[in-house]
C-alpha cells in the first residue's frame, strides 16, 4: 500500500480516536470517583445510540444535536440510577463482588427493554451526511460523519476538562479521585460528588453512545465491543486520568487500523511477510490490554514520571 | 455461612451434613424408578450447570474475585475432550485433559492480573472471553467458527451422561468441602476480607488466587468436557459465548454465593428458569437474570438458600410431604400441564 | 403449627433445599412430558428461533409451515393408510431463542419425549447443525428449512434432510450470472473479483462455489483478494482500503445483514466503486435499503426465493401467505420451510404410516412437484439435502427489486456495470 | 546477639523524606521501645522493615541475612510479625478462626487442622480472650480487637514482633493488662520493636528507647537516660508537654 493510503487510514484512525475517548471518559471518572467498573456502560451507550435515533425518526432532530441533548437527559437518568441503585453499594476502595454484579444486572435489563421497545433488528440514522465524504487527492477520502463526530467529541472532552479545573464540582471530584479520605475531612460530600459524578459519566456515555449511532448500526446488545474498548483505553490511561484516556483512545485506535494492513515478517514455510487477517481484528484491543498489564500495569501514565491523576 | 462445617453435635446436625449427601446419591438410583428421556436430559443440564457454579463459586464465593471469563474454560473443557476423544481416547481421559488445559488458561488470565490491585482481573475476564471466542473462530484445526462435532461409534447412552454428570457435582461439592474445611479455605476467606492482614499472618495473596482460579478452572473444563460429549456438536459461538459465563457466575449468585450446597440449588433453580419461564417469555429472560441479580446483590446477598423466607416455605412443605398429604398438591402443581402447554400453539 | 414448623426447623438443614428442589425438579421433568397423544393427529416438532438475533427469519418460516399445516388439515389432514383414516397435523412448537444449546436440548426433548413423528426448523447453519445430531440419534426424520451448510449433509446422516439448496450454489451462481454478462459484452473477460466473506461455513461454502465454477470456465475471473473477517466487527476501514489498493472490478461480499449494512455504509464513504457489488445472499432487505437508501442500489444477491417469481403456485404462495399472516413475504426466508412442511406431509402419506423409519424412507423417494421454489420441483438428493438453482435479484433504484437471473425467471435486465454516481 | 540491624534507612514520598538515613540494631530478648512526635516516622519505619513498603536506601538484615524489602508473607515465614495501628481483625471469623490462620501460616506451618486449633487456643489464653473464642471478630470490642491483633502476631511464631501503638485508645486497666502481655511474651523468648505514643507505658515496658525525630535518629538508650536527654526533651517541648502527650 502506498504511503498516501498510510496517510489515509492514519487520518480515518486519529477521528475514531475521538470517539472512543469520549465513549472510555465516562467510565474513568466514575472509576476514579467511586471505584466502581461500571459494566452498565455498555448499556448506556446503546440507549444513546437509540434515543439520538429516535430524536431523529420522530422529530427530525439531527443526531449530532441529539448527542448534545443526551448529555443533560443522560445525566439526569444517571443520577437517578445512583438514587435509585448505586448508593447502596457497600464504599470499597477496589470494585466490589457487589458493584459488579449489580452494575452487570442493570445492563442486561437495560437490554432487556431496548428489546421490548426497539426489538432486535439492526437500526441506523441515515443523514445526507452518511454517505458524503471530503476527498483530497484520489485516495484520501475522510467520511463527513467522522469530521463532524470528532469535532463534537473533542469539544466535550474540552468542555469536562474545564468542568474538572474551574468548577466546585471538579475540584471536589479529583479531591475524591486523589484522596477519598483527606476529600472528605476537607469537608467533601461524597454522596453528593458521586450521585453527580455518575450522572456526569452516565451523561458521556450517552453522548458517545449517540455519536457511535451515527457511525455504526446498532441493536439491543449494540455496546459490548465498545465496553471492552473503554476497557483497554482505560487501562492504557492508568484508570483515572482523563487526558490517558485521550493517549489511551489514539493507541488503540491507531494500533486497531493498521494491525490487518501493516505486513511483519512470520515463519511459515521459510520467512515471509504476513497480514494480521482482518478476522483477527477483534482481538487486537484484547492482546493490547494484557500487553500494558504485563509491561506497564500503571498504564502509559506511568511512562511520565508524574502520575497522572485526573488532570 | 454454610462454608465451613462445625463437627456435628447433635441429629439435627448430622442430618444437615448427611442428607443432602443422601439426596445427591439417591439421584444415581433415580434412573431405575423414572428413566424419562426429558427428565434424564433435565438433570443432565442441571448436573453439568451445578459442576460450573461450583467452580466459579470457589473463586468468586470464597476467594472474592468475580471472573466473567469461565466460558473460556468451558469452552477449553469441550474442545480438549472432543480432540481428545478424536484422538481415540477414552471421554473420561479427555474429560481430565480438558481440566488440565482449563487450569493451564487459568493461569494465563491469572498471572498478570492477581498481581495488581484494583480491577485488572475482572476486565482482563471480560477481555479473554472475547479474544478466545474470535481466536477459536479462526482456528482452523478446530473447525473454526463451523464447530465441532464428536462422533462415537457406540450407540448414545442417555444413562451414561446422566451418571457421569452427577458424579461431576459430586466431585465438585466434595472439592468445595474439603478446600472450606481446611487452611486454604480459612487463607482464601481471610484474603476476601482484607488481603494485606491475610499477608501480615504469613498468607501469600497471590498464589493462593492463582490456585483457586486453577482449581475453578478445572472443574469448569470438567463440566464442559462432559456436555461436549452428550451435544456431539458444539461452535465457539456457543461455549465461548459470553453469556455462557454469564450463565456460570448467575448459578452460584442465585443459589448462595460462597456457601456450598448453593450452586447446586443455583443449577436447579438455573435450569428450571430456562425451561419454563424463559422459554415460555423468551423475550424477557435478561430482565428476568437482570433483576434477579440486582435483586439478590442488594436484598438476599447471601443468595437464596440462606433465605430463611425460601427456607421457611420449603419447611411448610416438608411438612407436608413428612404427613403425606401433599404429595398430590406437589406433583399437580409441578405435573402442570401448563408447563407442556406452554411449548404448544393452540389453534 | 408453630410447633410443628419448629420441629422441621430443628431437624432439617438449609442445605436440604436444594435436594428438595432437585426432586421437585424430577416430578416437574417427568410433569413436562405430555401424556401421549391419542393416535388421531399427527405430530410435528417445529424447533425455531423466534426470540433473539435471528428470531426475524424464524419467524418468517415458522409462519410458512403453519401455513402449510393450515391448508393441509383445511383439505382434511393427511390419509394415513395403517390408521386407514385421514388424519390432522398438530405442531408442537419450542422457541430456542437463537440459542445452539436450546435448539439441541428443545430437538431432544420433542424426539425423545413429546413423540413427534418428525421435526422441522433449524434456522442459520449454527442451530441447524446442532440440531442435526438428534436426527440419528433418536432415529426421527429432521428437516432443516433454514440451515444450507453442506457439512451438515457430508456426515452422512440417515434421518436428516434439508430443503435449502446448498449455500456453495450461491457463489456458483453469482459466479455464472456474471459470467453470462461478460458473455453479453456487459463486462469484460478477466475481471478482478475482490472476496471479502465472513468466516463461518457460510463464508467458505459460497468462495468454494465460486471458484468451482471459475475452475471450469478459465479466462473469466481473477481472484486478486480473499479475505475473511469476523461477524459483528465494526470497523472495516482498513480492510476496504486494501480491497481498493486490489484495484478489482468486481466486489463480493458474504455477510450477515448488520455487517452487510456497515460495510456497504462504510464502503460508500471510502469512495469505493465496482463494476458489480454483492453481499451474498443479502442485498434487497427493507432494513439495508432504510439503512442507506440509495446506497444499496444496483447491488446482487443470490437467494433462494423471490416473491417475484413468475409460477402462478409461487404467486398462490404470496397471496395466501399475506391472506395468513396480515404481511407481504417479501423475503426468502417463509418459501422452503412452506415447502419443507408440504413434502414431509406428502412423504407421510407416501410411507401410509407413522412409523419414522418409513417415513424416513419415503422421505428419501418422495418429490414435490408443485414446489414454489426455483425450478418447481423439490427433492432431496443422496446426501439429505434438496438442490435447485438460485435466483439473482438485483436491488433498482426507488426501492425495486428485480430478478435478473435465470433468465426463464427474470423480471428485468441486469443493471453493469454499476453507474458511478 | 543482634536479631535485626538496620543501616542508613531511608524513605523519600515524592520529595519529601519520611526517613533519613536511620541505622540501629536489635538485640535479641528485649523490648525496644520507637518513641518520637507525630510524623516522626516510626510507623513508616515499621511499614518499611515489613516491606509494605520498599525502602529509597539502605538496608535491613535479619540474623545478617538481607530481608530489605521483602514482601509481609515471606517475612512471617522468617519470624517476623507485625501488628497494624489501625486493627484489622477478619470481622466475617470467629476470634479462633482469626488466630488459626495465622498459625496455619505462621513460621511453623501447622497443617492438621486441630493442632492449629490448640496453638490457637493456647494463644489467646494467654492475650486472655480464651473465653471470647467462638465470637465474631466483629462482636468485640475495641481493646479485645487490639488484644486479637498482638494475639495474630503472635500465633505466627515469631522472633520478632513489630507492635504499633497497641495501647491506642484503651482505658487505664487495658493498657496495664497489655503491658503485663508484652513482659509474658518477651518471656517467651520473643523480641519486640515497640512504637508507642503513650509515654508512662513505653517507659514502663521497654528495656531500651529509641528517638525519632524528622525521620532521624534523635537518642538511644535506657529510658531513664532518654528522659534526661536534653535534645529529647527539646524535641518534644517544641511540640507538646514531655509525656504528657495523649493522656490529657
Amino acid at each position: 500500500m502506498s504511503a498516501v493510503e498510510y496517510l489515509d487510514l492514519l487520518l480515518k484512525a486519529l477521528l475514531l480516536a475521538g470517539v472512543y475517548a469520549a465513549m472510555a471518559v465516562g467510565m474513568t471518572v466514575v472509576y476514579g470517583v467511586m471505584k466502581i467498573v461500571n459494566l452498565a456502560h455498555a448499556g448506556f451507550l446503546m440507549l444513546g445510540a437509540y434515543f439520538a435515533f429516535e430524536l431523529f425518526n420522530r422529530f427530525h432532530i439531527d443526531p449530532v444535536l441529539g448527542a448534545v441533548l443526551a448529555l443533560p437527559v443522560f445525566f439526569l437518568f444517571g443520577m437517578l440510577v445512583h438514587w435509585v441503585l448505586v448508593r447502596w453499594l457497600p464504599k470499597s476502595d477496589t470494585p466490589t463482588l457487589a458493584s459488579l454484579l449489580l452494575m452487570f444486572g442493570f445492563w442486561l435489563v437495560l437490554q432487556n427493554l431496548a428489546y421490548a421497545k426497539w426489538g432486535n433488528d439492526d437500526q441506523s440514522i441515515f443523514t445526507p451526511l452518511t454517505l458524503s465524504a471530503v476527498h483530497i487527492g484520489d485516495t484520501i477520502s475522510i467520511p463527513k460523519v467522522n469530521l463532524v463526530v470528532f469535532a463534537a467529541a473533542v469539544f466535550c472532552m474540552v468542555v469536562l476538562q474545564i468542568v474538572f479545573h474551574r468548577s466546585w464540582f471538579g475540584r471536589s471530584m479529583r479531591a475524591l479521585i486523589q484522596n477519598p479520605y483527606g476529600a472528605q475531612i476537607v469537608g467533601v460530600d461524597d454522596q453528593r460528588t458521586s450521585r453527580l459524578t455518575f450522572g456526569l459519566g452516565t451523561a458521556f456515555a450517552g453522548f458517545a453512545g449517540a455519536l457511535l449511532g451515527m457511525l455504526y448500526s446498532f441493536s439491543p446488545d449494540f455496546g459490548r465491543p465498545f465496553l471492552l474498548r473503554s476497557f483497554v483505553i482505560i487501562v492504557l490511561g492508568g484508570l483515572e486520568s482523563v487526558s490517558g484516556v485521550a493517549l489511551g483512545a489514539i493507541v488503540l485506535a491507531v494500533l486497531e487500523t493498521f494491525s490487518t494492513v501493516v505486513p511483519f515478517p512470520w515463519y511459515w514455510h521459510g520467512w515471509k511477510m504476513y497480514h494480521l487477517p482482518p478476522s483477527y481484528q477483534p482481538v487486537v484491543p484484547f492482546a493490547l490490554l494484557v500487553l500494558v498489564l504485563v509491561i506497564m500495569p500503571k498504564g502509559l501514565a506511568s511512562l511520565f514520571n508524574r502520575k497522572w491523576k485526573t488532570a | 455461612m454454610e462454608d465451613r462445617m462445625k463437627a456435628p453435635r447433635n441429629l439435627s446436625g448430622w442430618l444437615r451434613v448427611i442428607l443432602p449427601w443422601a439426596l445427591l446419591a439417591s439421584l444415581l438410583l433415580l434412573p431405575a424408578v423414572d428413566s424419562n428421556a426429558n427428565l434424564m436430559r433435565l438433570l443432565f443440564l442441571t448436573a453439568v450447570y451445578s459442576t460450573a457454579g461450583l467452580g466459579w463459586n470457589l473463586l468468586g464465593g470464597m476467594a472474592g474475585q468475580v471472573s466473567f471469563g469461565f466460558a473460556v474454560f468451558f469452552g477449553m473443557g469441550a474442545y480438549t475432550t472432543a480432540l481428545l476423544m478424536h484422538a481415540g481416547h477414552s471421554p473420561y481421559f479427555g474429560f481430565i485433559g480438558g481440566a488440565a488445559i482449563a487450569m493451564l488458561a487459568s493461569f494465563f488470565i491469572g498471572l498478570p492480573t492477581f498481581r495488581l490491585r484494583g480491577p485488572y482481573f475482572v476486565i482482563a475476564t471480560i477481555g479473554v472471553t472475547e479474544a478466545v471466542r474470535v481466536i477459536m473462530n479462526n482456528l482452523d484445526i478446530t473447525g473454526g467458527a463451523s464447530g465441532y462435532r464428536i462422533s462415537e461409534d457406540k450407540p448414545f447412552n442417555p444413562l451414561e451422561h446422566y451418571y457421569t454428570a452427577i458424579i461431576a457435582v459430586a466431585l465438585a461439592v466434595l472439592v468445595s468441602t474439603i478446600i472450606a474445611n481446611n487452611k486454604f479455605g480459612l487463607a482464601l476467606r481471610a484474603i476476601k476480607q482484607d488481603q494485606d492482614a491475610a499477608a501480615a499472618v504469613g498468607v501469600n495473596p497471590y498464589t493462593s488466587k492463582l490456585w483457586i482460579h486453577a482449581i475453578a478452572a478445572g472443574l469448569t473444563g470438567i463440566a464442559g468436557g462432559i456436555y461436549a460429549r452428550r451435544a456431539g456438536f458444539f461452535y465457539p459461538g456457543d461455549v465461548f459465548a459470553f453469556q455462557t459465563g454469564i450463565n456460570i457466575l448467575l448459578i452460584p449468585v442465585i443459589g448462595g454465593i460462597g456457601t456450598i450446597w448453593g450452586p447446586v440449588l443455583g443449577g436447579v433453580i438455573f435450569i428450571i428458569v430456562e425451561e419454563t419461564i424463559s422459554a415460555k417469555y423468551q423475550d424477557f429472560h435478561l430482565l428476568i437474570y437482570g433483576s434477579l441479580l440486582m435483586l439478590i446483590v442488594l436484598v438476599e446477598p447471601g443468595g437464596l438458600i440462606q433465605s430463611k423466607r425460601l427456607w421457611i416455605m420449603l419447611g411448610k412443605l416438608l411438612i407436608g410431604l413428612f404427613t403425606g398429604t401433599t404429595w398430590k398438591a406437589l406433583f399437580g402443581m409441578l405435573r402442570g400441564r401448563r408447563f407442556a402447554k406452554a411449548q404448544h400453539i393452540e389453534e | 403449627m408453630k410447633g410443628r414448623l419448629a420441629f422441621v426447623g430443628k431437624y432439617i438443614g438449609r442445605s436440604t433445599i436444594f435436594a428438595l428442589a432437585l426432586w421437585g425438579m424430577a416430578a416437574f421433568g417427568a410433569g413436562s412430558t405430555p401424556a401421549f397423544a391419542a393416535d388421531d393427529t399427527i405430530k410435528i416438532g417445529v424447533v425455531l428461533p423466534t426470540t433473539g438475533s435471528e428470531s426475524k427469519p424464524g419467524q418468517y418460516q415458522k409462519e410458512g409451515i403453519e401455513l402449510a399445516i393450515k391448508q393441509i388439515n383445511d383439505g382434511g389432514g393427511i390419509m394415513v393408510k395403517s390408521k386407514g383414516k385421514k388424519l390432522k397435523i398438530e405442531e408442537v412448537f419450542y422457541d430456542d431463542g437463537t440459542d445452539s444449546k436450546k435448539s439441541a436440548s428443545l430437538t431432544e426433548r420433542a424426539m425423545s419425549s413429546d413423540g413427534v413423528v418428525a421435526v422441522l426448523g433449524g434456522y442459520s447453519t449454527a442451530l441447524g447443525t446442532a440440531e442435526s445430531v438428534m436426527a440419528d440419534r433418536y432415529k426421527t426424520p429432521w428437516i432443516t428449512t433454514g440451515a444450507g451448510a453442506t457439512a451438515i449433509f457430508a456426515k452422512g446422516y440417515q434421518y436428516a434432510f434439508g430443503s435449502l439448496s446448498p449455500v456453495a450454489l450461491i457463489g456458483t451462481t453469482s459466479a455464472e450470472f456474471l459470467g453470462s454478462l461478460v458473455d453479453q459484452g456487459k463486462l469484460k473477460k478477466g475481471l478482478k473479483v475482490a472476496m471479502v466473506v465472513e468466516n463461518t461455513d457460510h463464508g467458505t461454502d459460497y468462495v468454494n462455489g465460486f471458484n468451482e465454477w471459475t475452475g471450469k470456465h478459465k479466462g473469466y475471473f481473477d481472484v486478486v483478494m480473499n479475505e475473511k473477517f469476523e461477524l459483528g466487527a465494526t470497523d472495516f476501514s482498513s480492510i476496504l482500503q486494501r480491497v481498493k489498493s486490489s484495484h478489482a472490478d468486481v466486489f463480493l461480499s458474504d455477510a450477515h445483514l448488520p455487517d452487510y449494512i456497515t460495510m456497504q455504509r462504510q464502503y460508500l464513504q471510502n469512495g469505493l466503486h465496482h463494476q458489480m457489488i454483492s453481499y451474498g445472499a443479502r442485498g434487497p432487505e427493507a432494513n439495508a435499503r432504510q439503512a442507506l437508501g440509495a446506497g444499496t442500489d444496483y447491488i446482487f444477491a443470490g437467494i433462494w426465493w423471490s416473491n417475484k417469481l413468475p409460477y402462478p403456485q409461487a404467486k398462490k404462495f404470496a397471496a395466501d401467505y399475506k391472506a395468513f399472516t396480515g404481511h407481504d413475504v417479501d423475503s426468502w426466508y417463509a418459501a422452503p420451510a412452506y415447502d419443507g412442511m408440504r413434502i414431509v406431509a406428502k412423504a407421510i402419506e407416501a410411507a401410509g404410516s407413522l412409523d419414522k423409519d418409513k417415513i424416513r424412507d419415503a422421505l428419501k423417494k418422495v418429490e414435490l412437484t408443485d414446489s414454489v421454489l426455483p425450478g418447481q420441483k423439490l427433492k432431496f438428493s443422496a446426501n439429505g439435502q434438496a438442490e435447485y438453482p438460485f435466483v439473482i435479484t438485483q436491488n433498482k433504484p426507488d426501492n425495486k427489486v428485480d430478478i435478473v437471473y435465470p433468465k426463464d425467471a427474470a423480471t428485468g435486465d441486469a443493471v453493469a456495470p454499476i453507474p458511478n454516481k | 546477639m543482634k536479631i535485626l540491624e538496620v543501616e542508613k534507612l531511608s524513605k523519600y514520598f515524592g520529595g519529601v523524606a519520611a526517613l533519613k538515613d536511620v541505622s540501629f540494631d536489635i538485640p535479641e530478648k528485649l523490648i525496644c521501645g520507637f518513641i518520637g512526635p507525630n510524623g516522626a516516622g516510626k510507623t513508616t519505619l515499621f511499614s518499611v522493615i515489613t516491606g509494605a513498603h520498599s525502602p529509597s536506601a539502605g538496608k535491613v538484615h535479619l540474623h545478617g541475612k538481607d530481608i530489605t524489602g521483602m514482601d509481609a508473607a515471606s517475612l512471617v515465614k522468617k519470624g517476623v510479625a507485625r501488628t497494624h495501628q489501625v486493627v484489622r481483625p477478619f470481622k466475617a471469623m470467629t476470634v479462633l478462626e482469626n488466630v488459626q490462620l495465622a498459625v496455619h501460616y505462621g513460621r511453623h506451618a501447622v497443617t492438621r487442622t486441630h493442632i492449629a486449633k490448640d496453638h490457637a487456643m493456647e494463644t489467646l489464653k494467654l492475650v486472655g480472650l480464651d473465653r471470647k473464642a467462638n465470637m465474631m471478630a466483629s462482636a468485640i470490642s475495641l481493646g479485645e480487637q487490639k488484644r486479637l491483633e498482638v494475639a495474630r502476631a503472635l500465633a505466627t511464631a515469631p522472633e520478632l514482633l513489630l507492635l504499633d501503638e497497641i495501647c491506642g485508645g484503651l482505658t487505664g486497666s487495658e493498657t496495664h493488662a497489655m503491658m503485663e502481655l508484652l513482659h509474658r511474651i518477651r518471656e517467651g523468648g520473643t523480641t519486640i520493636m515497640y512504637v508507642e505514643h503513650d509515654m508512662k507505658a513505653i517507659m514502663a515496658v521497654c528495656d531500651r528507647i529509641t528517638v525519632l525525630n524528622f525521620g532521624q535518629k534523635l537518642a538511644e538508650g535506657k529510658p531513664e537516660d532518654i528522659q534526661n536527654d536534653q535534645s529529647v526533651i527539646e524535641a518534644y517541648l517544641g511540640k507538646s508537654d514531655f509525656g504528657g502527650k495523649k493522656r490529657a
